[in-house]
């Protein structure tokens, strides 16, 4: 029974992405795009990685569809490409097909039993002090992944903003919204804050224990603030703030200085006494949790287009 | 184990992030001051990691956590080398762009120049973890990081032909890291750790080592802008500010370059086949000839310096073939992978040089037609200088590092017995000279009356741009410091018959193709230079076929294609 | 019990994939979001079978991400549709 | 005791993926724009309703079922609001004036 | 046919389908939505190679899943990028083509 529901999901999910790939309306496909994330969600379920699946409703659910539909709906205006001639169209079917044959050969071939980390983590997960093994690894064992997956975020956002007109520097992103102040939106905007709040820093609290975390956490926030944006009851900040600069990198350059600080205490950049892992672990949590929701946030309204608000 | 001197390798990787993030803070002319600070520290932990990487090679072990479980960095000498000439290119990029990216008087913040300062930074951590990072996926982020960095660096000037190029370099680079990421998920899925020592121990030749080397080598190639997939390259170091475009060409795709270097020799020197080396070394080959002729056909110098970097990049990959070894069926270190780096090292200052040179020549006059550049060398005689050497050095004369590593190349395939490759390196010479030939005599004609300047340029920038030019010009003095480890006389008298003969040779041949494929006749027209101009403009058209997407993309697939074929066909497994 | 749970997750998951029938055919952006918003409360409850199903609490933490992000494609469809862009203040 | 809330769950479980059936026939089978809204909105919150309803009884703590419940009041509100906006948008066309 | 076997072939669909997306659709979006087709199906290529990884009692390769969830996280910077210079790109040049316009004929005869 599990199977067959494994087996439709597998085919509605390969349905919708073919769609996406496929569809001549641009709209459709990104509206396919998100259905698609949701049901994406459903197979991490299916493949216990519940982490995952948080993930990706918070990013693919939310985040992502949010970027994509605003970004589409701009585009609208914009000449149409030139379709892709024949040719290319069948070569590109082969190269796909291909792809899809070699790649489906190497899954095939792949050793039984498999090989895995899973006992390691294991037997090392009491150092840590945390029970979500997830969390473990991005916050012990590998946290320079960690670290470095927030600098990717500030890259990201400071090469968004470069691409600002100069006249908008040091400005606000994003086109000022005036939506009417007691309409549905502002309604919307303002019940969902306070319960989006409270989820969001309990997905991030329990994330050290269950599923969930800083990351999951910090995305919820990030899209409660944005929701705030587009109602008009708040405004992005200006790119030239001090404070918002400030908070940027406070969360990475926290998680800098905990490392430096294992590299006294435990002997080595990044390394956690066992007998205070668990609140350095929270600390660094805590430093990156408000740092990824402004990243995170500020990266759908993209570079400042306006000098004043 | 991590090694007494290993925190330098966190330094060294975590300082210009740190720096860049001050930077952000600070903002405005602070960005350019901390940046300054940063780049005088990161020359000081280059330097300092290659002198202990002399005497052992640096390991950390990030958490105290040992791979499987945790991530290790590691310096060998072929990474702290790396290090080292990235510091030096970036120490001299961030003198040249002092002027060009100085905060205009009156504004507490202009954007680009913040940009240029918090992405040179970034471009420069991201280097340093790409060589010092010991785990597959640690890496991936690594390329991320750097084509991030490397993006907004194409567009910093806002135009819209800027904006397309950088979109272009980043969707490509994007379907690379896909095709890096999916290796490395595979690589997982067969041996449960992404840590290259030990996959080193573990990799053994079969469909997913195959499929993953092939991926992922074509993933970076793609970023790499390895002929036939340098679509996003020309129009993006072409459009992009002289400093900019320093960054982009001289580092930012050596970063990719240098992974193909760790998988095809640290990572799987088993799994590589002798064809498939072969063709690594042949598309190499192939983007010497396209790169060097195209080059030739344009009208813009900047351009031109950007087709040349096609060509400089064929080079780097010429060493592949070289150093395998047909008797244990693996990849060697050995003099060619020496001559490989230096090669690298010597590109890397020749053409941070010889951009910075360009875009001093465009800023005076305002253009860079290569058909007006006549009175230039009156005008700026060190900016032309700068190029002239920056090209001597990467033509290979003595006693520039592009000629010990073509010494040390030619000795490889003189040993591994791989003739074509002897005729590859002579004659690549000759392609190179002939659009340095091209420039410097446009830029040499004397003009009756002087030139009008558009603006005065920076002093400081052009004796940048020297004194990086002169670094390639004596890098092969490296040879005779014995703890470079290089075999002996190498460096010969540069007059001896031996060593003049190629040398008059290779001029001679630059000027014929000079002469023959220029746009504008060099001494006058005839049947042959007809027939090679029509060749030229096939070369064109290829060129502007190759570069449009579908075929691009295409290519990628075709050649991943090609790679796994030629592993298992070589394998006997 | 697991089975019947099952099965009925396989029901709506059919049925709402179904309902996607909208999304292909439109033919305005309304008519592709609710298509969309069938599919959002519809994965919902599945969340919540597969997480009964297979005793995991925690996953119903997934549901309410998913439910309290519901409303954000239809938020950014409304908002960039009748945003008015400033006639062109990027160059 | 236990048999009487497993039959509770089939029962409203089952009803609730009616009405998700209904949702979607009303989704395909209505004619314009808003009357199919109207079918959706009822029908998916509804079945989601009678869903969570349904499984309360087999997620064994007081806490868990709240959440449970909470789901299923957060969806009714965005819904809600999500419905509201998308018809102002289809009456409006997607461009209303200002 | 087991879970890991159906999700892992899936998943190489998934890369094939972004792979076409990505050749053969011209519109920068739509290679963009591509990208994360494709990548999608990288991770859920991953996401089935960490659940064959199930021990120790856990139900999936904790390493490989926490590695996915850091690969989500920049595969959505990347496409929050590539959107940010696609709008870019329309607001100054008014088209949205990834096409080189041909050279300017009044040079041509260089």
């Amino acid at each position: 029974m599990t199977l067959l529901f494994d087996a439709a999901l597998v085919v509605v999910l390969l349905g919708l992405a073919a769609w996406v790939v496929l569809a001549r309306n641009a709209f459709a496909a990104v509206a396919a795009f998100i259905a698609y994330g949701l049901l994406l969600t459903l197979a991490w379920l299916q493949l216990h990685g519940i982490d995952i699946a948080l993930t990706e409703a918070a990013i693919g659910g939310g985040l992502t569809g949010a970027l994509l539909i605003g970004a589409v709906i701009r585009l609208r205006t914009a000449p149409p490409a030139a379709p892709a001639t024949s040719m290319t169209l069948a070569l590109a079917a082969i190269a796909a097909a291909t792809t899809t044959a070699v790649l489906a050969a190497c899954v095939l071939a792949l050793p039984d039993p498999a090989p895995t980390l899973a006992p390691l983590v294991a037997d090392n997960i009491a150092v840590t002090g945390v029970e979500n093994a997830i969390t473990a690894v991005l916050l012990a064992f590998r946290s320079m992944d960690t670290l470095l997956e927030a600098i990717v975020l500030l890259f990201a956002l400071v090469g968004a903003w470069s691409l600002g007109a100069d006249s908008a520097w040091p400005g606000r992103p994003g086109f000022a919204q005036s939506a009417p102040p007691n309409g549905i939106l502002a309604y919307l905007a303002r019940i969902l804050p306070p319960i989006g709040l409270v989820i969001g820093v309990y997905i991030f609290w329990t994330g050290a224990d269950n599923p969930g975390g800083k990351f999951q956490g910090a995305t919820i926030l990030a899209a409660i603030w944005l929701l705030t944006m587009a109602a008009g009851l708040t405004d992005a900040p200006r790119v030239g703030s001090r404070w918002l600069r400030a908070a940027l990198v406070a969360g990475p350059l926290g998680f800098i200085a905990v490392g430096v600080f294992g590299s006294y205490s435990a002997g080595a950049f990044l390394a956690l006494p066992p007998e205070a892992a668990k609140p350095l672990i929270l600390a660094i949590e805590i430093a990156l949790m408000p740092t990824l929701t402004l990243i995170l946030a500020l990266l759908l309204p993209g570079p400042p287009q306006r000098t004043s608000s | 184990m991590t090694t007494p001197s290993g925190w330098l390798l966190v330094a060294a990787v975590l300082l210009p992030f740190i720096g860049m993030m001050v930077g952000l803070v600070a903002g405005g002319r602070h960005a350019a001051r901390v940046a300054a600070l940063v780049i005088v520290a990161g020359l000081a932990i280059a330097f300092a990691t290659a002198r202990t990487v002399l005497d052992a090679s640096q390991v950390y072990l990030l958490g105290g956590w040992a791979p499987p479980l945790g991530v290790a960095l590691r310096a060998d000498g072929l990474a702290a080398a790396m290090m080292v000439v990235v510091a030096a290119v970036i120490a001299g990029i961030g003198l040249y762009a002092r002027r060009d990216f100085a905060t205009p008087p009156g504004v507490t913040e202009a954007r680009a120049p913040l940009a240029f300062w918090l992405l040179l930074l970034a471009v420069w951590g991201s280097l340093n973890l790409v060589f010092v990072s010991g785990d597959l996926f640690t890496l991936y982020v690594g390329l991320e990081l750097l084509t991030f960095a490397g993006v907004p660096l194409v567009c910093l000037d806002g135009r819209g032909e800027t904006l397309r190029a950088a979109l272009r370099y980043l969707l490509f680079a994007l379907l690379g890291s896909l095709l890096y990421l999916l290796g490395a998920v595979l690589i997982y899925g067969a041996y449960a750790t992404l840590d290259i020592e030990m996959l080193a121990h573990l990799v053994q030749p079969g469909i997913v080592t195959w499929t993953v080397l092939a991926l992922m080598t074509v993933g970076l190639l793609a970023k790499t802008a390895l002929f036939p997939l340098h679509i996003w390259l020309p129009p993006a170091h072409a459009g992009a500010p002289a400093a900019a475009s320093a960054v982009l060409s001289a580092l930012v795709v050596k970063g990719s370059w240098f992974l193909v270097v760790r998988l095809w020799f640290d990572v799987m020197p088993a799994v590589v086949t002798f064809d498939a080396a072969q063709l690594l070394g042949g598309l190499g080959a192939a983007a010497i000839v396209f790169g060097s002729i195209v080059a030739l056909r344009q009208k813009r110098l900047k351009l031109l310096v950007a087709y040349s970097t096609i060509a400089q990049i064929g080079y780097l990959f010429l060493m592949f073939p070289l150093a395998f070894d047909i008797a244990t069926g693996a990849m060697l270190h050995g003099d060619a992978l020496t001559g490989g780096l230096l090669q690298a090292a010597s590109h890397a200052t020749a053409k941070a040089g010889m951009f910075m040179a360009a875009g001093l020549i465009y800023a005076a006059l305002g253009h860079d037609r290569i058909a007006d550049l006549g009175g230039v060398a009156r005008a700026l005689p060190v900016t032309v200088l700068a190029f002239a050497v920056a090209g001597l050095a990467l033509m290979g004369l003595v006693p520039s590092g592009a000629y010990l590593a073509k010494k040390l190349l030619l000795g490889a395939a003189a040993s591994s017995e791989q003739w074509w490759w002897t005729a590859v390196l002579q004659g690549g010479a000759a392609f190179t000279a002939g659009y340095v030939v091209l420039v410097l005599t446009r830029a040499l004609r004397s003009l009756p009356a002087p030139l009008q300047l558009a603006t005065k340029v920076s002093r400081l920038s052009e004796f940048s741009a020297l004194g990086l030019a002169l670094l390639s010009l004596l890098l092969g003095v490296a040879a005779v410091v014995p703890a470079a480890g290089l075999p002996a006389g190498l460096i010969s008298n540069p007059l001896a018959p031996k060593e003049l003969l190629p040398t008059l040779l290779v001029v001679a041949g630059g000027f014929a193709l000079a002469a023959t494929l220029a746009r504008r006749p060099l001494f006058g027209d005839g049947p042959w230079r007809r027939l090679m101009t029509a060749a030229g403009t096939g070369f064109e058209n290829a060129d502007a076929l190759l570069r449009r997407w579908p075929t691009a993309s295409l290519a990628l697939i075709i050649l991943a294609a090609a790679f796994g074929w030629l592993l298992h066909t070589g394998n006997p497994a | 019990m697991a089975e019947f749970l099952t099965g009925a997750a396989c029901f709506i998951l059919l049925v709402v994939a179904v309902g996607l029938v909208r999304l292909l055919r439109g033919p305005g952006d309304a008519d592709r979001l609710m298509a969309v918003q069938l599919l959002g409360t519809g994965s919902i409850a599945l969340v919540l079978l597969i997480g009964v199903v297979s005793a995991s609490p925690a996953l119903i933490d997934v549901a309410l991400t998913l439910a309290l992000l519901a409303a954000f494609a239809g938020v950014a469809l409304v908002r960039a549709s009748t945003t008015r862009r400033p006639p062109d203040n990027s160059q | 005791m236990s048999a009487l809330l497993d039959l509770w769950t089939v029962v409203l479980v089952s009803a609730g993926a009616v009405f998700y059936l209904a949702g979607t026939v009303g989704l395909l089978r209505f004619p314009d724009a808003l009357t199919r809204l109207h079918a959706l909105t009822k029908a998916d919150n509804l079945g989601l309703g009678l869903v969570v309803l349904g499984l309360v009884p087999q997620v064994g703590g007081v806490i868990i079922g709240i959440k449970l419940v909470a789901v299923w009041l957060l969806v009714m509100v965005s819904g809600a609001c999500v419905a509201q906006l998308i018809a102002r948008l289809v009456r409006h066309g997607s461009d209303p004036a200002p | 046919m087991n879970d890991t076997l159906l999700y892992g072939l899936t998943a190489c669909a998934l890369i094939g389908l972004g792979v076409f997306g990505l050749i053969a659709n011209p519109a920068p979006l739509r290679k963009i939505l591509a990208f994360n087709i494709a990548g999608s199906g990288v991770f859920l290529l991953a996401g089935a190679v960490a659940r064959r990884g199930a021990a120790a009692g856990f139900g999936g390769d904790p390493v490989l899943q926490a590695l996915l969830i850091t690969g989500i996280v920049v595969a959505f910077s990347a496409t929050a990028l590539a959107v940010a210079l696609v709008l870019r790109l329309n607001a100054v040049t008014g088209d949205v083509t990834l096409a080189e316009p041909p050279a300017e004929p009044t040079d041509d005869n260089d």
